[in-house]
């Protein structure tokens, strides 16, 4: 049954290039058919591979074909099945299927269809690449190819300037990303000799001690590529543009895989990684300051997917967190239950844009909760495991990652401190918006109601959000054994209280209005706060002005080839001397006879002188 | 004679394409496709070459251990003779020159339309002069290939081209007429210098390679080639001519220009440069780095600043071919490796985009991208073409150029870390202005009421055939890997640098004002008696 | 008479003298006629150096070189008048400035 | 004695007579004195022992090709509006430079005759002996002469038909 593994990425594949080929002639059921049949035929068969390798217990490894041969450098194109891969690759087809169904609808009246799902399909196969390689250089040729169909989806409507400009920031700022990612593998290759990820972890443990230079920077080299892809402090400002796109591409893409894929290098890289600790450290760092940072920004967003885009940021913020800490297990358990809820949010913003004929500001809804019951649960489920409310999802997995943060030695407190912080505020900015678009009086009306093939998928994913955190990830035999860790019931207290605090907080402001804050957002500190913030702390500006400005002036200056001036200044030195000879010819008789006077008197010289 | 009658069918198609236009207006292009399909035939037929042929490790400085070598006296007094000889990187060259003919054929099918027979003649006569220049290991014979390379080429740019035609030819031809000139003293400088140690004329590659000359001599004769080389390739600061060049030149003109003629100035770094002049060429591998480097970042920065679309695709390429220069002086198997592949894959990734360059021009009547805009709602073909080739050019992993970057990088990174990292950033501006091309040529607005008819069955034949081609490339390069393999072995080998290179991983210590007065260095160089 | 002892130096003098009484004019006149002129008289001193030359040794090589200036001098003249016939019919004037199409 | 008197005496004629030929304003004038310079041109060659070339001196050149340029010139009869442009061309402004040119090369003349040695003519030169060496070793040089000859006749005859004719037309 392992033998079917290399099918999973070749039903999209297959599916993509067909509707490719036939360039929109299709009719629009059977691209819809063809698109979600093939995603879903590869969850099938990821469940039943899935058995299988349960069975099996050791990881598979499957070599299709060597993709090159040059003296030592050999990588091929070879798949690595263990429970990391299983459970990523059950995320990307499980929900990817849900998402495809969903957009079956959403997409229903949109004039090219066929290519929206080619894209779709393409990116869903990129990323299985990515998951299921068993070396760095096919996984980069998963990640690049994840880029380059975000930055299709995403300028998806192409007409439109803005989602052009948004699919190009976000495809040139992840390949900032990619170009450190790749230098990370040339630093490996020559260091290690290979890119296969298993023989490399064993060379690195021999060839390296704890805390070398090398291995340092290759892993802040990795965390640069992580970083870009997962929208990540420095390169995270491509992720609220990258909302221009279609809700479910922001659904698949911006919150259950594609932002994902940082994490999943570092999970499974993670020897590397145990062998630097300062990088461990920076992972920690990173995401905690970023998770921190986009939690302020989506407290004043009045974007509803701008909003889950910044939450998106904040989650994935976690995930480098608890990977920076060394709690592998709660890390990828957290990216599961975020990829439903997080799904599950964008996939009802979707219903809801939908339903209002493209509404996206929150302040122009209200009182949906009467009209649209259904996207109305799947808000209050998804926000709720987002907020960690207890025995959601989201609770056991973001209270594993705070609990092992706690033990970290040194940092630890500090750490769990800010991962609070950041829940708390989560709660905050997640139940507003609930509040604010689906309490109070009703401002519009929707003008249809979501079909059954919306309403499947979110019932779906409400029960994966509440259920999600129950069962037991087969992570145990990939990542080291986490220490048992149970901490004083304080800790554990404060933990689960947080996110209610938080819930409180939202109702008395946004629904209760008992407790005034209009005091202090209108002071002008507030005013400045609040501007600061919802500009995502004015990191596009700082860019704007550090990089894509100097740059267009440097091309703008050398537009005119500078390097052609040396050349043209031959050239008019060649005229000048020709001008100066040409004005010797006067065409008069005298003037040549005194000239060749003149040539005599010198020749004439000349013998006198010689003789 | 299998090479002799290479380069003669395409001489004599030449000639019968160019009579034939008086029968018919659109013969000349039939038979120049049906010339150039013959001679690829022909040499998959005639030269009965089998992987263990090929597999075999050629020792470069004798004869017999090539695929191919045909050997006639030419003018005996001065060991110049008529030596033609093919080992797995020119059966490469050649495959590519003959299968972008083709290419370079259909793709001008509708775009001539006046004196159609001289046209195709001159495009068979290019092709003959580069299979001649791919082939020849005589320095005497293969100069004047360089130069017959270079007349029709010029024609095709001076009589076809587009409105700046006068200008652009005459620095292209002047352009690559200096550097030549160059080359030839250096030839002339080698061969009298070798007739001093070993006592007797001889011009042909093999005697050549164990020449006796060292010290400044050697450094600058190497230079001479080297120059002529940079010009060709076009390499930082003797790139201006290819912008000019490509904007004015016909469909097929800019196809043969970017596809072929940009690679025989990376095949003249691989054969002659290097193995002529090794310790010299390691020496100075420090600048040529730099200034490959430098190329790949200048290329980007100004392909990102222009308004003309094949403007932009010809700097893109002056960006591409920074990569083979790397390539060729980071001198480990895997970097030459790459560069090689890297000429390769970009021959038909920019020679598509210069088709849809083409044919935008011919639909549009203009190259201004300030002009266009929205193209895709009208023509969703071309547009999804234009993405592809503009995915592939941006080294798109799965696709040819990818697997040559990577691998020239990686090569590099052996040698000289910080100069990879460097080059790496073109991955990055790489990315800029290819996604800025899309968007303002085929993305944005639609303009209302422009009907343009799409692409047709041709050209969508031509464009899956490089489509295939970039990811066979990608996907599966070996038995492209293997025919170059044994011969880059034996040219690692013979430098005696292999894998430990004689360059030590030094940051480039030599300034720019350094590369200047180099440069300049050469304007001396004299026949020395 | 019997052409004795004149010292050679005065006659090349005098041819020297001629010539570049010759060059002046060809220098300073601009009327077709006048260059004419000129070119005789310095044709004419050449040949006085030749025939001195040849009696200084005497030998007739002199005179002999003579006949040939004479005869290049007639061929000059009928072609130089054939040409100022020319020039007077197309401009009109006998001034050679006009005649600068040569310029440039 | 009397040879070097009269050698100096018609050289000065000769001299005198060339530089007022070179600076009239009329062209008739101007050939007359060239003839009277041929002449006394013959009567040096009479001295120096060059009887034969003295004859033809007169004969051929003051007689056939003087008479020719007298003829022409006549033939084209410019008249006194040409005379007039001359006289405003004789300025100084247009022949200090050749002036000065010209001294310049009389002193280096000077400067180079004056280290020659000193020497005289021999002595008579007969007819005779110009006739042998002229179809002896010179043969060839008659030959060429008479095609330079006629060279000369064809061209003018070229010339000067075409004016004709437009004369003829007009």
């Amino acid at each position: 049954m392992l033998k079917l593994l290399p099918l999973i990425p070749l039903f999209p594949l297959i599916s993509s290039i067909l509707l490719m080929v036939t360039l929109g002639k299709m009719p629009k059921k059977f691209v819809a058919i063809l698109g979600a049949g093939s995603v879903g035929l590869a969850a099938v068969t990821t469940l039943l591979v899935g058995l299988a390798f349960m069975e099996s217990g050791q990881p598979y490894h499957q070599v299709l074909w060597t993709w090159m041969q040059v003296g030592n450098f050999s990588p091929d194109i070879a798949f690595y099945l263990d429970g990391l891969t299983l459970v990523m690759m059950s995320v990307i087809t499980g929900v990817g299927f849900l998402i495809h169904l969903f957009s079956t609808e959403f997409m229903e009246d949109d004039v090219s269809v066929s290519r929206y799902f080619a894209y779709l399909n393409m990116f869903v196969f990129a990323m299985l690449i990515l998951v299921m390689a068993d070396n760095l250089l096919l996984l980069y040729l998963g990640w690049e190819g994840v880029g380059a169909c975000s930055y299709l989806l995403v300028g998806f409507w192409y007409q439109n300037p803005e989602n052009g400009a948004a699919a190009r920031k976000a495809f040139v700022v992840t390949r900032i990303g990619d170009a450190a990612m790749a230098v990370g593998l040339f630093l490996l290759f020559t260091e290690l000799g290979t890119l296969d990820i298993q023989p490399m972890a064993e060379a690195a443990k021999t060839q390296w001690q704890v805390g070398d230079t090398v291995p340092v920077i290759a892993c802040l080299l990795l965390l640069g590529g992580a970083v870009g892809k997962s929208a990540q402090l420095p390169l995270h400002t491509w992720l609220p543009d990258a909302m221009a796109g279609p809700t479910p591409v922001s659904a698949l893409i911006h919150a259950a895989t594609m932002v994902t894929a940082g994490v999943y290098l570092i999970a499974r890289t993670h020897e590397l990684f145990l062998l630097a600790p300062p990088a461990m450290l920076a992972v920690a760092l990173v995401g905690l300051i970023t998770s921190l940072m986009a939690a302020f920004t989506a407290l004043n967003q009045h974007d509803i997917k701008r909003i889950l885009a910044y939450s998106t940021i904040s989650q994935i913020g976690y995930m480098f967190l608890a990977l920076g800490v060394g709690a592998w297990a709660a890390g990828i358990f957290h990216l599961v239950t975020h990829a439903f809820f997080k799904a599950l949010l964008f996939l009802a913003a979707g219903a809801v844009i939908h339903c209002l004929h493209h509404e996206h500001n929150i302040f122009k809804m209200g009182g949906l909760r009467t009209r649209l019951p259904v996207v109305f649960w799947s808000f209050l489920i998804g926000s709720a495991a987002l907020a960690a409310l207890p025995f959601t999802s989201g609770f056991f997995s973001k209270d594993m990652i705070l609990l092992q943060a706690y033990e970290l030695p040194g940092a630890g407190p500090w750490l769990w401190a800010g991962g609070l912080l950041g829940a708390l505020l989560t709660a905050i900015y997640s139940f507003r918006l609930v509040f604010v678009v689906f309490f109070g009086e009703a401002k519009m009306e929707p003008d249809k109601l979501p079909g059954i093939r919306m309403a499947l998928p979110l019932s779906l994913l409400c029960v994966l959000s509440i259920i999600g955190g129950w069962f037991a990830l087969p992570l145990s035999s990939v990542f080291p054994a986490a220490g048992d860790h149970h901490p004083s019931h304080l800790i554990e207290g404060i933990s689960i209280s947080i996110p209610l605090i938080g819930l409180a907080i939202a109702y008395l402001i946004f629904l209760g209005g008992q407790l005034k804050v209009d005091g202090l957002v209108n002071s002008n500190i507030g005013q400045v706060l609040k501007k600061f913030w919802f500009s995502g702390w004015a990191m596009d500006w700082l860019y704007d002005k550090l990089w894509v400005r100097p740059y267009k002036f440097l091309a703008y200056i050398l537009r005119r080839e500078c390097m052609d001036d040396i050349y043209n200044t031959i050239v008019k030195f060649c005229q000048f001397l020709f001008m100066v000879l040409s004005r010797t010819q006067t065409g008069r008789l005298r003037w040549y006879a005194t000239s060749m006077v003149f040539g005599l008197i010198l020749v004439i010289a000349l013998l006198q002188g010689a003789i | 004679m299998i090479l002799v009658n290479l380069i003669l069918i395409l001489l004599v198609g030449g000639v019968i394409a160019w009579l034939a236009e008086r029968q018919h207006p659109g013969l000349p292009r039939w038979i120049a496709l049906i010339v150039i399909l013959f001679d690829l035939a022909y040499l998959v037929a005639a030269a009965d070459l089998s992987w263990t042929k090929i597999n075999v490790v050629p020792n470069p400085s004798e004869a017999a251990t090539w695929l191919i070598h045909y050997k006639a006296e030419w003018i005996p007094r001065f060991g110049i003779s008529f030596e033609l000889a093919m080992d797995g990187l020119s059966l490469l060259m050649v495959i590519l020159t003959l299968v972008l003919g083709a290419i370079s054929v259909s793709a001008s099918w509708t775009d001539i339309k006046q004196r159609t027979g001289f046209f195709e003649a001159n495009l068979l006569w290019t092709l003959a002069g580069v299979l001649g220049v791919f082939l020849a290991l005589d320095l005497f014979l293969f100069f004047l290939f360089w130069e017959v390379m270079l007349v029709p080429m010029y024609l095709i740019i001076a009589i076809w081209g587009h409105e700046g035609r006068g200008y652009a030819s005459m620095k292209f031809f002047i352009f690559t007429q200096v550097s030549g000139l160059l080359m030839l003293f250096a030839i002339l400088a080698l061969v009298v210098l070798n007739q001093h140690s070993t006592g007797e004329y001889t011009f042909s590659y093999f005697d050549l390679l164990g020449h006796g000359v060292t010290g400044d001599m050697a450094y600058l004769l190497m230079l001479g080639f080297f120059i002529a080389f940079l010009v060709k390739l076009p390499g930082f600061p003797v790139h201006t001519w290819l912008p000019d060049a490509h904007t004015q030149a016909p469909t097929a003109g800019s196809v043969i220009l970017a596809g072929i003629l940009l690679k025989t100035g990376a095949y003249g770094l691989i054969r002659f440069v290097v193995p002529l002049f090794p310790h010299e060429a390691m020496a100075f591998s420090p600048i040529a780095l730099a200034l490959g480097a430098v190329g790949i970042i200048y290329g980007a920065i100004l392909a990102f600043g222009q308004d003309d679309f094949k403007r932009l695709v010809a700097y893109s390429s002056v960006s591409h071919m920074g990569f083979v220069l790397l390539g060729v002086f980071a001198w480990n198997a895997l970097a030459l490796q790459g560069a090689v592949m890297q000429m390769v894959a970009h021959g038909l990734s920019t020679a598509a985009l210069f088709m849809i360059a083409g044919s935008l021009q011919e639909r549009l009547h203009t190259r201004d991208m300030s002009k266009m805009g929205g193209l895709w709602q009208n023509m969703p073909r071309m547009g999804a073409m234009a993405m592809f080739f503009m995915l592939a050019s941006v080294g798109l992993p799965g696709l040819g150029n990818f697997v040559a970057e990577f691998m020239v990088l990686v090569g590099l990174f052996k040698v000289a870390p910080w100069m990879a990292t460097i080059s790496a950033l073109g991955l990055i501006v790489a990315a800029v202005y290819s996604l800025i091309m899309m968007q303002r040529a085929f993305q944005g607005k639609p303009k209302e009421g422009l009907q343009l008819p799409d692409y047709g069955v041709r050209e969508m034949l031509t464009m899956a055939v490089m489509i295939i081609g970039l990811v066979w490339l990608g996907l599966y390069p070996q038995p492209v890997l293997d025919t170059a393999q044994p011969v880059l072995d034996s040219l690692t080998t013979l430098v005696g640098s292999g894998e430990s290179s004689v360059v030590e991983a030094s940051v480039v210590e030599m300034s720019t004002a350094e590369v200047a007065d180099n440069l300049n260095s050469v304007q001396i160089v004299g026949v020395v008696k | 008479m019997d052409g004795v002892n004149i010292p050679l130096d005065h006659v090349l003098l005098l041819s020297a003298l001629l010539f570049i009484c010759g060059l002046l004019g060809l220098m300073m006149r601009r009327n077709i006629i006048f260059i004419l002129v000129s070119l005789e008289v310095m044709l004419n001193s050449s040949a006085v150096a030749f025939v001195a030359a040849g009696a200084r040794w005497g030998q007739a090589d002199g005179q002999i070189v003579f006949m040939m200036i004479l005869a290049v001098a007639a061929a000059e003249v009928a072609v130089g008048l054939g040409l100022v016939l020319q020039i007077q019919r197309r401009f009109k004037s006998l001034d050679m400035d006009d005649a600068n199409r040569m310029q440039g | 004695m009397l040879e070097l008197i009269l050698f100096y005496m018609a050289s000065t004629i000769a001299l005198v007579s060339t530089i007022l030929a070179l600076t009239r304003a009329n062209a008739t004038h101007a050939l007359i004195y060239l003839i009277l310079s041929l002449l006394a041109v013959a009567v040096i060659f009479y001295l120096i022992g060059a009887p034969f070339a003295a004859a033809l001196e007169v004969v051929i050149y003051a007689g056939a090709i003087m008479v020719l340029f007298i003829f022409v010139i006549m033939m084209l009869n410019l008249g006194e509006k040409g005379d007039r442009r001359e006289k405003q061309l004789l300025k100084p402004k247009v022949w200090i430079v050749p002036e000065i040119l010209a001294l310049i090369i009389k002193f280096e003349l000077v400067l180079d005759l004056s280290q020659s040695t000193p020497a005289t003519t021999q002595g008579l030169v007969t007819s005779k002996q110009v006739g042998l060496t002229l179809f002896g070793p010179y043969v060839l040089a008659v030959e060429i002469a008479s095609m330079l000859l006629l060279a000369g006749l064809v061209g003018a005859y070229h010339l000067g038909r075409r004016y004709l004719e437009e004369g003829r037309e007009k």
